[in-house]
């Protein structure tokens, strides 16, 4: 299924847009997702590992579903302050 | 009060906000542009946020705060945006009945603030190259800038 | 910035005094009147000090907070005289490069005053008795109050 | 010889006055100086032991000698903050 997933900071920077729609399975998980994200935007691979996956405001284990929803995001680790 | 703002931080606002008579301690936390990181020169920074998910975590962040501490009043003001050299980049006010648990709560809230919360700098360095400050990750220049 | 006042604290000055494009950290603490001290309830203080003794140790706290951490600024003010419920006490600002500092400068400066800068309260409690505090004194009524 | 000590907070109240003249001995120390305060001023009895004494700007120990100073002080456990 068409699953939107925001991004941002150097993940936008490298995707070069500010979301992407990948195709999930009906079963997908964040882990899932992660793997989805590499083989779409090569440019990710580096920092793949270090991605942090949000599914609305909490942030995602990688055996947390996420096909069909709606606030998916995915960002490298944070550095505000 | 909780809030993320593109415009300059009134910290002088945000500590009345939490001064009250049930406090005796009063302690604001401001972090500021530095120039120099590691040997290196930064002429601005550019802060960037998923202003959703940040503002839901500030608010989580505030009420862990509360029941650890005896917080009478906190805010958390957090700048987005371009920020020249010596700027407010964050403020973070708590009032408690006694000055160590205001000390321990405000510095709870910082360092958790730049655990969880998803905001990111980007360092403009004085040679003209930039640079996202994502800590951990395997970046080519230098380490991650912290206050 | 070493300061004894009957006035009231300009804590914003105070802050703003101390920052600098050297620190990315800024840190102030406002003790501030507290009405409620062990179920006794506090409806002014008067503050008195031994002032050239107070401003001599006020600046030997700053000097050896200066050889302990790499403070930037640092600013302190006591308020003297009569101050009612809510009024500010005391401003401690303190700036370094890193945050962690900061929070440890400007805890140590608080404490540090509280022990030996020779600054005295009495209580104005709401029974219209009033009372020094004194600590480790036999006193004959309530612990006396802290921030 | 005669010698004037402040005096601050509860113990120039009990004292009545923000200062005392004493008569000590040439080689008087902070220790001599707390005697000679209770023997004049019965009332700062309560509070004698846990009295501070400064000379200058600084702490006296109980050996450090007080005789001739002109910047005696004389005070209760500070309260500042």
């Amino acid at each position: 299924m068409k699953t939107v997933v925001k991004l941002f900071a150097r993940a936008r920077d490298l995707a070069g847009s500010p979301a992407l729609e990948l195709d999930l399975s009906e079963s997908a998980t964040a882990a899932d997702l992660r793997l989805a994200l590499g083989k779409r935007v090569p440019a990710l691979e580096p920092i793949l590992s270090s991605l942090l996956i949000a599914v609305g405001n909490d942030y995602a284990a990688p055996t947390t579903p996420v096909a069909g929803r709606t606030d998916l995001a995915v960002f490298p680790p944070v550095s505000g302050g | 009060m909780i809030q993320l703002t593109h415009a300059s931080i009134d910290f002088a606002a945000l500590t009345e906000s939490v001064r009250s008579t049930q406090a005796g301690a009063v302690v604001l936390f401001l972090g500021t542009v530095r120039e120099m990181t590691q040997g290196r020169q930064t002429v601005a920074l550019d802060y960037d946020a998923y202003p959703e998910m940040a503002e839901a975590k500030l608010k989580e962040l505030e009420a862990e705060a509360r029941t650890r501490w005896p917080v009478i009043e906190a805010g958390i003001v957090h700048r987005l945006g371009h920020l020249e050299l010596g700027d407010i980049s964050v403020a973070v006010a708590v009032s408690c009945p006694h000055r160590h648990q205001a000390f321990d709560a405000g510095r709870f809230l910082i360092d958790r603030l730049k655990e969880v919360v998803p905001i990111w700098k980007k360092e403009n360095w004085n040679d003209g190259s930039t640079e996202w400050v994502h800590p951990g990750t395997d970046q080519p220049v230098a380490a991650p800038s912290k206050h």
